[in-house]
């Protein structure tokens, strides 16, 4: 009977060493860094920067859902990023996460020129450089550039910079898709 | 005879043509008030040239492309402009635009004309130019502006120029009309674009339902090389697409143009339009317009001068209002409804429909898709329709697109047929839409996210300049001379954005007059109100009141700083150091009654 | 004035969904008569009792979903489902095999993917299928004898009852084996001559069948000229079928001749009602030819060489499954491409 | 990773996240043994102990495993349990053995064990984990044997056929065949009634969720935070 | 260098040292229970050659107690056959032939015919077969108790006429919707009682060799297993 | 020849891995979402469903029988399994970021799918020598792959389909599964092992 146990034990020694070691060796030689996805994830969030997520900036948060984390912690992608993190990581998407805010339209920051006392607290606060203006000079965003991020709201002393919906003019104005009518579909009304 | 080709699909829908041809073509005469949008084809829009009051005369110059596709605007007939402003146009989103409106005086005086009675002795450009400046675009469709589609590509030979006298839509006879009245100029015109182009074919399409037209044109083209094709009756035969298909068996490649192939496409009007302004120097301030429909008395065409609303042309068509359920501009397949009947017919309005409700009458709900094939039976271009929609309804877009959404001419041939009376075309736009708003959206993230990385190198880099500067500070050995060089690193620092801003003054500038507008009616953003039963926030309060008083500390800092350097920023300085003093006891105030509140309230309450 | 808003097209000119359905019943008419004339009255009993039971299950579920139940009830679907059912099933089959065969195909086949239009499989075969292997006494034993009405065997009230009763399997003597399932099995050991003394192949190739399948391919031909169907299914599979039997099965003392394949069984009814069912087939017309060829050959496999005489629910069920494979690799090449653009969209890529 | 409290635990494991129904793993199993109450039970048990035990042996060790043999050691753990459950199931219920076949070893490779392994004992005490596997495990069972009567009902009318096989003789005449005559639905005890079942089982526990979520959601406000955790990217500039 | 020895010998380690472990309570477990599994295992494998010689009728291990029979056609078998010897007090009473119906209606049938040395049946098993559930498969024991309606006959009784299911004029009854399985199990049954007729002689000599218990049990999943497997070689 | 072609019938269409013999599910179930994803998902499998087929043959026949350690079989094999996979994975990380990209997401995966496992206890279960043994695991795979692949075509359509709420998701899928079951029981007799 011991024989027998230590036959069985010794095998798998064997097998375990063995392949144990081809392992070790892989891990070593084999070894690689950094990882593709989060450039892929990266470019599907908004780059708007505004740290709503919880992290200082649209990299980080892509860092950390490759790292498993939640897909559904940035309001200005809204639902429609969350779909595509969710299509390009096979998982169920989720509505967003209320405690990192709501989706909202479109919005630019303008300034109120005649207010504006040049202290370039805004700058210094935009994360994508959209605004214009030196020291102790009036400032102005770069409509084009701005993402709506709003992160140069609160340093403004003097509260000059309004966020400002955009509003669809004749130009952006889009189809919008035919009312369901009579056949709602069974999707409404889901916990969603 | 010309040898003639079949295109894919296609469907045969009640033409309803006859009621508009009785009669001869109608002038419309000048109305009350002449409304033009400043964009009236695709491109980009026009910007007036004249101020309210000014008086212009008939055919000058009313706005202008400078820069970028498009073409100018002309007085169709001498007046005062009464305003400049947004008013309804003539677009699917039933919007407003901005228009010129032309009070006309009832002179219809001419500025000075200059026809050309040899335009062969001019450049080519030249009479590209021309008809540049006359304001000419496609009259067919989408309103190409025809000086540049009259210049392909430099590598494309145009071998074939296509007269699209078609007219495939039921209702709309405007072609026809001009074909059987105005034959002589449409060849006319056709010879000036085809000495530009000097293509080896030119052949005017016209579909077999119309003989008169045929004979006129026929007449009209005796003693020259243009072939006539009368082709057969399907629509949506006078899709360009289609046309160049049935006539050539060639197929415009997806994506590219007619002219990557060797052939270009024109409206007959467009040819009447090129025709007047070379040979009369009469720039494009009329079309023909048919007003048809059941509510109307005597449907018919008019020569409608550009701007005309569309009340006083369906009012000289014996308008019966209260038959009237529907509104459509353009033909019942493509067409699209009108809101109100004060937009003004623009270069692109062909046709308005006041129809019954008995005559195109709402379609009944929307059912599900059985996959029954019928729309990809009538698809001119070959696609799936059943698959398109079933993506874009499901907002698939990329699955769509890869089944050649973008290929899809919305002819609504399959919306026609289908079964289940889906709104299929409305799918398609809509998914359209909103692919073009993610394309869009993904160019403006990945600027973004360029712009933070440079942004985040700049600091970095100004980091390590300023860490290194220290050191260098901390081992130099003459203090003067280290303050010295920082102070000039500064300045070019400073001077450097200088010029990064004079660069995109122009920029800036345009934001300015751009937002001026909007931020006067965009209200400032009110404050959330706290909800006064809602468990105070202490910490957020607390937070608030810290940052004031550190904002109020900066402001002072920085207005001591002004009046010691007696800078002219002072004034507003103390106005923002006396804002910031608001806040901060706006904020103490809240923060104490947020305490008193907590206190009052039982602890079981606030643990809960 | 306020207008009506539509998007383009504003003129329409179709044939309702439930005129199309309609005209599918009525294509299957002449299949039925000849049913009834050949062996009684089952088909026609089987045929009523299953339409107004997916009627009735059909209102149910849409109730249950909350849909509105008048707008979907008069597209007349659930009446086909239910129609191709009756036809399909055995003569005495009882009542509560085909209910169950009904109640599946609605229930799960349909409503559970959404409903009309939805559905990946064919709901009237997942109804057969599951009742096939549910229930293969009631399934196997209850094919009516050919001829029967000449023979004065049962009348109607005789064929309701049996059918109402709980029993699964028919009176002796008004049943026989189906001419598939005889001469499959006979013919291991004997001649094709030996096999079709059998009275189920009358003198010509099955007796009853021969004129069911006429029946059936007349109503499938007028659904073609109709443009209801285009022949695309119809022919790739019969071809399908008849190219396995010519390539394979060309020894009569083997396998079941060509004739057989072809005018025996399901085959008509299957080519023309039941693997043109659009919900579930493919779309374009290549996808069509592939799908329909494949449930010919996947017949004959099954026939020839599976446990099962007559295969035309599961070679369906099976190309049902693989549509939308299908599809994605046999678009259409679209108007001004060089190639159609097969598989996937790839994923975009940052 | 925060912790979970023991409630969290068990209510994840038998409802919130339960292996089968939610997270839809260890199917193989689960669908192929759940024709009677009986082998489903049988399996049941044995991958309840099993995964307690590779659960609780894993957390016990989790801190002495390397990267590069972290998968293969977890497996070898998992592996010995199963081998140990299947060498005492021969001893002692051979028939049941018998019929759940290859079942038994696969055990190793049932996903909701190793995914536990690794996504939950690996990181915490063995306390916690040890409560997991069996939550999980019972979780599993609680699905097998629904699953199994149900499809034993359906599919040949009677319920705790066999019973003897686990329990001895004296389970024997348990069976219990509440109707007469009954035909047997051979879909349900071939496998796509397997499948079939197990998706209107996952249906029914979304509607039950679906269900307690409107009641939860009609009863209490939503939770009216907004954009409270927020990082600011540019650092603090005021 | 360093870092990949280092690498190696790690994984090495660790994962030996829980091959150890988890090889060490593996081994400890079968050493335990490896007596009762073989029983198990024995008293399993030979119930089916039970149910049909009952224990009290034999008291040798029917497992470990084989002949080999010369091969016949008939059975469609292929090679010689392998029969379970029932003995009591070392006399041969009865023995077991494993047989094949090879037209079943989906496939061949694997069965076990028990015959005592007169040519009567003790008794009939299937083993493994492929017909249809719910049709075919009442040939089990388990579905329904037509098998044992084997029981006690032998070649005369019905005659030969009369070994068919009713439909063909025969004795033994058929199922309602499937006559193609029990018609190939009967056929196959008589086939084998034939079989023992005709090799009664050589049988009989085999049998009353000095029985030699074999090394290694023979159980009727391993010749059916086998038969499986020569079938398409 | 003949009987590898039934071998490859048998194990593909009458036998099915997935379908009929309930192994794989979870991968099955789990990746199959998209077609793209599916097809990786199928290249990676077959590819270490055929090499666990052959290495466990090894193991056994030349380790494991000769010393009568059949009692190890279990963790044996699924210790090879492990292995192989992890390097493979390593491997293939390394050398070919864009085969990684393909397959090397899934393999990590493929260690707890019950395929693996069972094919090489079946192979053993079955007695299959080497031949037999690679041509059932890869027959295996391909009958895996070919479900996974048209299953996850089926899904894409299913996803946007108007299903019932209680039934979206993991429900349908399963209720897809079982009636492609069914489809697949058509099969039966085909092949008589
Ligand atoms: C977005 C767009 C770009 C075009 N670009 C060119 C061009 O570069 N050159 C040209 O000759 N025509 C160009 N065309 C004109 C088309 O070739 C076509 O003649 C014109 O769109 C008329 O089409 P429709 O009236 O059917 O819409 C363009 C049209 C569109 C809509
Ligand atoms: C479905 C469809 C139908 C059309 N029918 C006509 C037509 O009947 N006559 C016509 O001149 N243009 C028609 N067009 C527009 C032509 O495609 C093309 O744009 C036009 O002939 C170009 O000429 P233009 O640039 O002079 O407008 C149609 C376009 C579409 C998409
Ligand atoms: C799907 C199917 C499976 C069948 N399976 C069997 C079977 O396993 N055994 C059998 O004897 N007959 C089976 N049959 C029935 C035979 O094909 C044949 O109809 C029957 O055996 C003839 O019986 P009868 O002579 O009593 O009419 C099956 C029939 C069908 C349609
Ligand atoms: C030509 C044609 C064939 C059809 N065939 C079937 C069929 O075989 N089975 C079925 O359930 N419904 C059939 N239908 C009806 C309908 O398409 C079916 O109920 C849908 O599958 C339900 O979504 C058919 C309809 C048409 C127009
Ligand atoms: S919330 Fe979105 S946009 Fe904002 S930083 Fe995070 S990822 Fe970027
Ligand atoms: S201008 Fe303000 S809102 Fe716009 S991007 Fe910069 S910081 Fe964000
Ligand atoms: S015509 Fe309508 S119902 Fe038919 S396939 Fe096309 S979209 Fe679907
Ligand atoms: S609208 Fe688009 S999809 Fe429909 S028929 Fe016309 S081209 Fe085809
Ligand atoms: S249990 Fe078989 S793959 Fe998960």
């Amino acid at each position: 009977m011991w024989t027998g146990i230590v036959i069985a034990v010794l095998v798998l020694l064997a097998l375990a060493v063995i392949f144990g070691g081809l392992l070790g060796f892989a891990a070593e030689r084999f070894r690689v860094e950094g990882n593709p996805l989060v450039d892929q994830i990266d470019s599907l969030l908004p780059q708007t920067q505004c740290g709503q997520c919880g992290f200082p900036g649209c990299r980080p948060y892509a860092e950390s859902i490759a790292n498993g984390g939640a897909i559904n912690k940035c309001p200005p992608g809204g639902e429609a990023t969350i779909k595509a993190l969710a299509d390009l990581l096979d998982v169920e998407p989720q509505p967003l996460d209320a405690e990192h805010g709501v989706e909202q339209a479109k919005r630019v920051a303008i300034i109120r020129e005649d207010e504006c006392i040049g202290c370039t607290k805004c700058i210094q606060a935009c994360p994508v450089d959209a605004i214009l203006g030196a020291a102790k000079h009036m400032h102005t965003v770069i409509e084009s550039e701005c993402t709506g991020c709003d992160l140069c709201v609160e340093p403004c002393p003097v509260d000059c910079i309004d966020m400002v919906t955009v509003e669809p003019d004749i130009r952006t104005w889009t189809w919008t898709p035919p009312a369901s009518g009579v056949i709602a579909t069974d999707r409404q009304g889901v916990s969603a | 005879m010309t040898q003639l080709w079949d295109f894919a699909g296609g469907i045969h829908p009640a033409e309803n043509k006859h009621q508009s041809t009785a009669l001869p073509i109608r002038a419309a005469g000048i109305p009350d008030r002449l409304v033009l949008p400043l964009q009236q084809h695709i491109g980009e829009p026009a910007a007036a040239i004249v101020s309210v009051g000014d008086r212009v005369l008939k055919g000058e110059k009313i706005a202008d492309v400078t820069n970028g596709m498009g073409v100018p605007v002309h007085a169709p007939t001498s007046g005062v402009i009464e305003s400049i402003a947004e008013l309804p146009v003539p677009h699917p989103s039933g919007m407003n635009d901005w228009c010129i409106t032309l009070k006309p005086d009832g002179e219809d005086q001419w500025t000075a004309r200059q026809p050309v009675s040899d335009y062969r002795s001019l450049e080519r450009n030249q009479v590209l130019e021309l008809i540049r400046d006359g304001g000419i675009s496609g009259m067919g469709g989408a309103g190409f502006p025809t000086n540049i589609k009259l210049r392909p590509p430099r590598d494309r030979k145009v071998d074939t120029l296509i007269l699209n006298g078609a007219e495939c839509e039921p209702y709309i006879t405007a072609d026809d009309m001009t074909m059987r009245e105005q034959a002589d100029e449409i060849v006319a015109g056709l010879k000036v674009m085809a000495w530009i182009l000097r293509p080896e074919r030119c052949v005017i399409a016209i579909e077999d339902n119309k003989p008169e037209a045929v004979e006129a044109m026929r007449a009209a083209t005796k003693g020259t090389q243009i072939e006539l094709a009368a082709i057969p009756t399907k629509y949506p035969s006078g899709g360009e697409k289609q046309l160049i298909q049935i006539l050539t068996g060639m197929e415009v490649p997806s994506g590219g143009i007619p002219a990557d192939i060797g052939v270009m496409c024109q409206n007959i009007g467009t040819a009447v339009a090129v025709s007047r302004l070379i040979f009369e120097g009469r720039p494009l301030i009329s079309r023909i317009v048919t007003i048809t429909g059941e509510a109307v008395q005597e449907p018919g065409n008019f020569e409608a001068l550009i701007g005309t609303p569309v009340q006083y042309l369906l009012d000289q068509a014996g308008l019966q209002p209260e038959k009237v359920n529907r509104l459509v501009l353009g033909g019942p397949m493509m067409g699209y409804t009108l809101t109100t009947t004060a937009v003004p017919v623009i270069k692109t309005s062909n046709c308005v429909i006041a129809a019954t409700a008995a005559e195109l009458p709402t379609p009944p709900p929307e059912q599900p898709c059985i996959r029954c094939g019928e729309c990809a039976e009538v698809c001119p271009m070959e696609l799936l329709p059943q698959q398109l929609f079933w993506y874009s309804k499901a907002a698939e877009f990329e699955k769509a697109e890869h089944l050649n959404l973008f290929d899809c001419i919305e002819c609504g041939a399959c919306s026609y047929v289908c079964p289940s009376s889906i709104p299929l075309v409305q799918y398609y736009r809509y998914a359209k839409g909103e692919i073009r708003v993610q394309r869009a959206e993904q160019l403006k993230a990945d600027r973004a996210r360029e712009r933070f990385e440079a942004r985040q190198e700049r600091l970095e880099r100004e980091q390590q300049e300023k860490e290194q500067r220290r050191k260098e500070r901390a081992k130099a050995a003459a203090e003067a001379q280290a303050k010295k060089k920082a102070e000039a690193e500064k300045a070019a620092t400073e001077g450097d954005a200088v010029d990064e801003r004079s660069a995109k003054a122009a920029l800036v500038q345009q934001a300015l007059a751009r937002k001026k507008a909007k931020t006067e009616v965009a209200k400032p953003q009110a404050p959330a109100a706290e909800p006064a039963q809602e468990k105070p926030d202490l910490e957020a309060l607390e937070k608030q009141l810290a940052q004031a008083q550190s904002k109020l500390e900066t402001m002072q800092g920085m207005l001591e700083d002004a009046k010691a350097q007696q800078a002219d920023n002072v004034e507003k300085l103390e106005r923002a150091v006396a804002k910031n003093h608001d806040r901060v006891t706006r904020a103490e105030e809240a923060l104490a009654d947020a305490r008193q509140q907590l206190a009052s309230q039982p602890e079981s309450q606030s643990t809960e | 004035m306020a207008f009506a808003q539509q998007s383009s097209p504003h003129a329409h000119h179709a044939r309702p969904t439930s005129r199309v359905m309609l005209w599918v019943i009525i294509a299957a008419l002449p299949g039925l008569f000849a049913q009834t004339v050949f062996f009684g009255w089952g088909n026609l009993i089987n045929v009523v009792w299953c339409v107004a039971l997916a009627m009735a299950c059909e209102a149910a579920i849409l109730k249950l979903r909350n849909k509105p139940i008048g707008f979907f009830l008069k597209d007349n679907t659930a009446a086909v489902t239910g129609l191709l059912l009756g036809l399909s099933l055995p003569q005495f089959a009882p009542w509560w095999v085909s209910g169950i065969a009904v109640v599946s195909a609605i229930v799960v086949a349909k409503q559970l993917y959404g409903g009309l239009g939805s559905n990946p499989f064919n709901p009237a075969m997942v109804g057969y299928a599951l009742v096939l292997i549910s229930f293969p006494v009631a399934m196997t034993t209850n094919w009516a004898e050919p001829a029967l009405l000449w023979k004065g065997a049962p009348g109607f009230s005789e064929t309701l009852s049996t059918i109402a009763s709980a029993k699964q399997t028919a009176v002796d003597g008004w049943t026989m084996a189906t001419p598939l399932d005889e001469y499959k099995h006979k013919i291991a050991n004997r001649t094709a001559a030996e096999v079709l003394q059998h009275p189920t192949f009358g003198n010509g190739i099955a007796r009853g069948w021969e004129w069911v399948n006429a029946g059936f391919l007349a109503g499938g031909l007028l659904l073609v000229l109709l443009r209801i169907i285009t022949w695309h299914i119809p022919v790739g599979f019969l071809a399908g079928l008849a190219a396995m039997s010519l390539a394979f099965g060309s020894n009569a003392d083997q396998y079941a001749p060509l004739s057989m394949h072809l005018l025996a069984g399901g085959t008509m009814l299957g080519a023309f009602f039941i693997a043109t069912d659009p919900v579930s087939a493919a779309t374009s017309h290549q996808g069509k030819l592939i799908y329909g060829a494949g449930i010919g050959v996947l017949i004959y496999l099954i026939r020839t060489w599976g446990s099962y005489p007559d295969a035309v629910a599961f070679s369906v069920l099976l190309m049902n499954f693989a549509v939308p494979f299908i599809d994605h690799y046999t678009p259409p090449r679209t108007y001004g491409h060089h190639k159609a653009r097969r598989g996937v969209p790839s994923r975009k890529q940052g | 990773m925060t912790t979970k409290t023991s409630s969290e635990i068990i209510r994840d494991g038998l409802w919130n996240n339960n292996p089968a129904l939610v997270q839809v793993l260890g199917l193989c199993p689960l669908l192929a043994v759940t024709s009677t109450v009986v082998n489903a039970i049988g399996l049941g048990l044995a991958t309840l102990m099993v995964l307690m035990g590779s659960n609780l042996a894993v957390s016990l060790i989790r801190n002495f495993v390397g990267e590069s043999v972290r998968l293969p050691a977890f497996v070898m753990i998992i592996a010995s349990f199963v081998t140990c459950a299947e060498l005492l199931m021969q001893a002692f219920t051979y028939e049941l053995y018998q019929i759940l076949g290859i079942f038994i070893p696969l055990i190793v490779t049932n996903c909701a064990i190793l995914g536990r392994a690794d996504a939950f004992a690996s990181k915490t005490t063995p306390g916690p984990a040890l409560l997991d596997g069996a939550m999980m495990g019972l979780g599993f069972l609680a699905v097998l044997v629904v699953l199994g009567g149900m499809r034993e009902l359906i599919g040949q009318g009677t319920l705790f056929v066999d019973m003897n096989l686990l329990l001895g003789p004296m389970a024997a005449d348990w069976v219990i065949r509440p109707f007469e005559s009954y035909p047997d639905v051979l879909f349900m005890v071939l496998p796509p009634g397997a499948f079939v079942g197990l998706g209107l089982l996952i249906a029914l526990k979304n509607g039950i969720d679906n269900h307690l979520e409107k009641r939860r959601k009609a009863t209490e406000p939503a939770p009216a935070a907004s954009g409270s955790k927020r990082v600011r990217v540019t650092g603090n500039v005021s | 260098m360093a870092a990949l020895a280092q690498s190696i010998r790690r994984s090495a380690v660790g994962l030996g040292l829980f091959a150890m472990i988890t090889g060490g309570t593996i081994a400890v477990t079968q050493a335990l229970t490896e007596k009762r599994i073989q029983e198990q295992a024995a008293r399993a494998e030979a119930k089916a050659l039970l149910e049909i010689i009952p224990e009290s009728a034999h008291d040798n291990n029917l497992l470990r107690d084989t002949v080999q029979l010369p091969a016949s056609d008939r059975l469609a078998t292929d090679g010689p056959l392998t029969a379970w010897v029932a003995r009591q007090d070392g006399r041969p009473t009865g023995m077991i032939l494993p047989i094949v119906a090879p037209d079943g209606y989906s496939g061949k049938i694997h069965l076990l015919v028990g015959v005592d040395l007169n040519g009567t049946v003790l008794g009939v098993r299937v083993i493994s077969h492929k017909e249809t559930p719910g049709l075919g498969d009442r040939i089990e024991t388990k579905k329904s108790d037509w098998i044992r309606s084997f029981e006690g006959r032998s070649l005369g009784q019905p005659p030969h006429r009369e070994w068919n299911v009713r439909k063909n004029g025969g004795e033994f009854d058929q199922f309602t919707g499937a006559t193609i399985t029990p018609r190939a199990v009967v056929k196959a049954v008589q086939k084998s009682l034939i079989y023992f007729r005709k090799n009664r002689q050589v049988i009989r000599e085999r049998l009353n060799e000095a029985p030699s218990p074999r090394p290694k049990a023979i159980t009727p999943e391993t010749i059916a297993g086998e038969a499986t497997r020569s079938e398409h070689s | 020849m003949t009987e590898y072609l039934l071998i490859l019938v048998s194990t593909i269409l009458v036998n099915n891995f997935v379908l009929v013999q309930f192994l794989g599910l979870c991968p099955f179930m789990g990746v199959s979402g998209k077609l793209e994803t599916a097809m990786g998902m199928s290249l990676a499998t077959t590819f270490v469903l055929t090499l666990s087929s052959v290495c466990s043959y090894l193991a056994y026949t030349y380790l494991l029988a000769p010393l009568d350690l059949a009692f190890l079989k279990t963790i044996t094999f699924i210790l090879v399994i492990a292995v192989v996979v992890q390097f493979t994975e390593m491997v293939v990380r390394k050398t070919s970021p864009l085969l990684y990209r393909v397959l090397g997401i899934f393999l990590p995966l493929i260690t707890t799918n019950c395929a693996v496992l069972g094919v090489a206890l079946l192979n053993l279960n079955k007695n299959n020598n080497f031949v037999e043994s690679v041509l059932y695991g890869f027959g295996a795979a391909a009958g895996f792959s070919m479900v996974l692949v048209l299953f996850a075509a089926m899904r894409e359509r299913i996803a946007v389909a108007d299903v019932p709420v209680a039934f979206q998701g993991a429900a349908i899928g399963m209720v897809t599964a079982g009636l492609m079951s069914l489809a697949f029981l058509g099969f039966t007799g085909l092949v008589s092992v």
